[in-house]
């Protein structure tokens, strides 16, 4: 790819994808043509309404939900504080007590907190080295007053894969619902919500060539749940706004091409993916790889080294042309290292200098020759300039 | 997010590397916050007639201690320690907010030095912070 | 409008608006090309985060209020279910009360509805037989308990303005915040922060040729709100999830576009609104004006039919390509009369004969010729089959 | 949202209008709920020779009334009797289920004409509902 004649490889993925063109293509004419208000009574509106509703059909198919279990959100984010705050609110004479792990996105533990603020009370369960939650862990903080229990499918920064089938399992054993945040997972690995035990799952188009600012959470049929967003009677009443039709229909594009060459795709990141850490960590002494060695998504490489700060690896790939990542987008503005890397047990030095690479359908071999090329003497330049490096 | 003069001093820092014979040395700030810098100062005559930094951090860090040495060398004792944090991030053309403690971070790791000069040659020490 | 060679007269703007194309246009590279995450570092990044901030600048400029004082929602329902929950939980230990009007959207109202259910209390202040609220009731109902005032500034179904700015210095007087849902204002009236005495004001991009899924929430510097959306930094920590970067740029230049045109647009509307009304009211007898005669939108006409049932009205309305609602289209699929209309005193049997026309700016001459000459006929072929048309 | 069959009735309603000298009324449903329903019915040798209704209503409500004379005008009492909501429902290809009470209100519209000429004949009612 590249951008006015400058090369651009993007690597960023997990942070978002661009919007494929055939997804904004199909968007397009509801903007200005087919802008009906789906609510509404006449032909430009029941235009509008059939394609929220065969988008709708697209989504229930690619999780295995039946259409009237798929609402639409403004995006992973608002999926996620449903999930959390509406079971919080319509369980509470059932009880108080949240149990999540301690390196969800901060989509679900931000909600965790706010509810905590409010009198509920929360278990941040611990990962191993490799972010795993232990379901056997999920046992034991289940309590009497347990009202859901919150894991996500994928991580967004290490890209360990959790075992949620196992662990919704005990959750219902207890009789406890399960949420799974699977914004990452969508075309990386197979989601359904059947075979996940998922009572909720929140996705975000963004994550996988859809457009920005349009979710889904899945709501299994009776589920015990409040509302989040009060107002009209959109969504079958359940969430309030005039639906964000070309973003809807985006996102149905975009899921059924996602899911539908995952069979292809995965497989060609996975390698392309392997063959970058595997050179990352041949030529760049002091550096390991984060997050599992196996139970990882197909298209996530994160690796930590020594000596080295990561936003300063992040701007020099940046001026070489290469987009990259330090962790999650949306806390880099912040000082504090990972609270993921932190809870995989890496020290706050060696979790600075870490650098996530996220590969997607536009990246090539190329891509990865390229990174191998350029990014050892990067890595080698800054530790010339870091006191910490030791003498050779 | 920085500006031209960050980006210059981060890609090409001046004055990057240690001094062998430094008869001023002072390093600061912590690895759990992501920011350590040490610096190396040759002082002659009451001047410094050379100053050296290594860092470990992020692109601020990099340039304010870059620019931070450029700013010094050549200068007595008493005008180094005059260059404030304000003065660096200044001749930087500014850093964003979250990264104003970089150049700090530069201020200290010189008045560090300075003051550990002047402990070697047993004189009262330069600065109370 | 033709539509497909069929003729299309779109009178349904206060349901929603097509994006206007330029502003279409403008959203365009901010899907495949200047995709970046607002949040990330690179250069791609940098340049929408870029396109953000100008957006906001756009939007403060067009309401009179600092950059820093605009958060961008997922729409006008976002905007105010933070306004009123934001305000409740975060003032919770000054006062539990909240005064309103009865005749407000439903995004306000059903956030009222859902505090009350946690205990709050709720002022739902009556209106006149023209759908205004009277200030002094707004004195008289203001307690010490009380910690906001939510009155929107102009209704989306009769297009009634509301004296918001004398009602804002009486909440001020005693010290309670002030919000107005200015939806339905933008580019109709004007509408500035500081005149309005607005601490909170919501508005909604898709009602003003902007893109539907993309909001804001003014929130005047040192208001005390708490958070509606939680998870990641952005929106300087506010708003989470990841920004709607191409929604957000439309929004901003809708907006521009909007208030900038609105000099010369609203007199263009208001003499094609009068039209319709006068001609309307002398060709159909047994017919009266919902609304306020003067303080109205320039863009609303609102007339209740005897004998006749609207839905009946808008399909045969729509047989002729012709697009008009009965109601706020968010309600459509309700079998009750409008809250709206009842509030004004209109029996039930009158508010279900209520027809809509709200116009926009692609709206002619020629659309209003057409409407007086086919609506006359389809009331009377109505009130022909209808049992309750008195014999003449 | 409607079928064409609604949409069809709705548009050329069937048999709209008042029988002059009918011997069966029936009124339904009440103006604030948006609904009512005037069949008149003229009624010979126990079988229904003509039907016609009026209605206040939404389309779903004036369909629903078209097709529920074209059902039974020509049947005797007891088969008009037996044409259900459903059978009017079905008749039109469904409606939607927020409608389906318009269908309702057609079958109560019937009985209730029925009923008011048995009456005037001092015959028992028809039916309980
Ligand atoms: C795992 C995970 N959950 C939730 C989110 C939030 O989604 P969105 O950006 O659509 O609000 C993200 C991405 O930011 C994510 O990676
Ligand atoms: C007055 C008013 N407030 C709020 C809303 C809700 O805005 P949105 O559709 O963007 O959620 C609307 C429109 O539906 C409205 O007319």
């Amino acid at each position: 790819m590249t951008d006015g004649g400058r090369r651009l490889v993007y690597l960023d993925h997990a942070a978002t994808t661009p919007t494929r063109p055939e997804v904004a293509r199909a968007m397009l004419p509801y903007f200005s043509e087919r802008f009906g208000n789906p609510s509404s009574l006449y032909a430009l509106a029941r235009e509008a309404k059939e394609a929220v509703e065969e988008a709708r059909g697209r989504v229930a198919a690619a999780i295995g939900a039946a259409p009237e279990e798929v609402f639409f959100t403004s995006g992973g984010t608002e999926a996620d504080n449903w999930a959390i705050k509406g079971v919080a609110a319509a369980n509470r004479k059932k009880g108080d007590h949240i149990v999540t792990s301690s390196i969800e996105h901060h989509a679900v533990l931000h909600p965790c907190r706010a509810l905590e603020k409010q009198g509920y009370r929360v278990t941040y369960l611990p990962v191993d080295e490799f972010g795993r939650v232990e379901p056997g862990a999920v046992e034991e903080a289940i309590t009497d007053k347990t009202i859901l229990v919150s894991v996500m499918a994928a991580n967004n920064e290490i890209g360990t894969v959790q075992p949620v089938a196992a662990i919704s399992e005990i959750a219902h054993d207890h009789g406890v619902l399960f949420h799974t945040d699977a914004v990452q997972a969508i075309g990386a690995i197979p989601v359904d919500v059947d075979a996940m035990g998922a009572d909720l799952l929140a996705i975000s188009a963004h994550k996988f060539g859809g457009p920005k600012g349009t979710g889904a959470l899945y709501i299994r049929r009776k589920t015990r749940i409040g509302t989040f967003m009060d107002g009209g009677a959109q969504e079958r009443g359940r969430r309030a706004g005039t639906e964000n039709v070309p973003g809807i229909v985006g996102m149905g594009r975009a899921i059924e091409l996602a899911v539908g060459e995952m069979p292809q795709n995965a497989p060609r990141l996975a390698a392309m993916r392997d063959r970058l850490i595997r050179g990352i960590l041949d030529a760049v002494p002091d550096t390991r790889l984060n997050g599992h060695p196996t139970e990882r998504l197909a298209n996530n490489v994160n690796v930590a080294f020594r000596y080295v700060e990561g936003e300063s690896i992040l701007l020099m790939l940046d001026a070489l042309g290469i987009a990259a990542s330090t962790g999650s987008a949306c806390t880099s503005a912040s000082l504090e290292p990972s609270h993921v890397l932190t809870a995989c047990g890496l020290p706050p030095e060696h979790a600075h200098g870490s650098l996530r690479l996220t590969l997607g359908h536009r990246n090539t071999e190329e891509d990865v020759d390229y990174v191998l090329e350029v990014l050892p003497g990067i890595i080698g330049r800054l530790r010339e300039i870091s006191p910490l490096t030791p003498e050779r | 997010m920085y500006s031209e003069q960050v980006m210059d001093h981060f890609m090409n820092p001046r004055n990057m590397g240690e001094i062998p014979d430094a008869n001023g040395v002072g390093e600061v700030g912590n690895p759990t916050c992501g920011d350590i810098m040490r610096i190396t100062l040759r002082i002659e005559d009451d001047r410094i007639v050379d100053a050296k930094f290594k860092t470990f951090g992020c692109a601020a860090a990099i340039a304010s201690s870059s620019m931070a040495t450029e700013l010094i060398r050549g200068k007595t004792l008493d005008e180094a320690l005059a260059v404030t944090n304000r003065a660096v991030a200044e001749a930087l053309e500014g850093l964003p907010p979250q990264k104003l403690h970089c150049s700090v971070l530069a201020e200290e790791g010189i008045h560090k030095a300075i003051d550990d000069y002047r402990a070697r040659q047993g004189a009262p020490e330069a600065s109370g912070g």
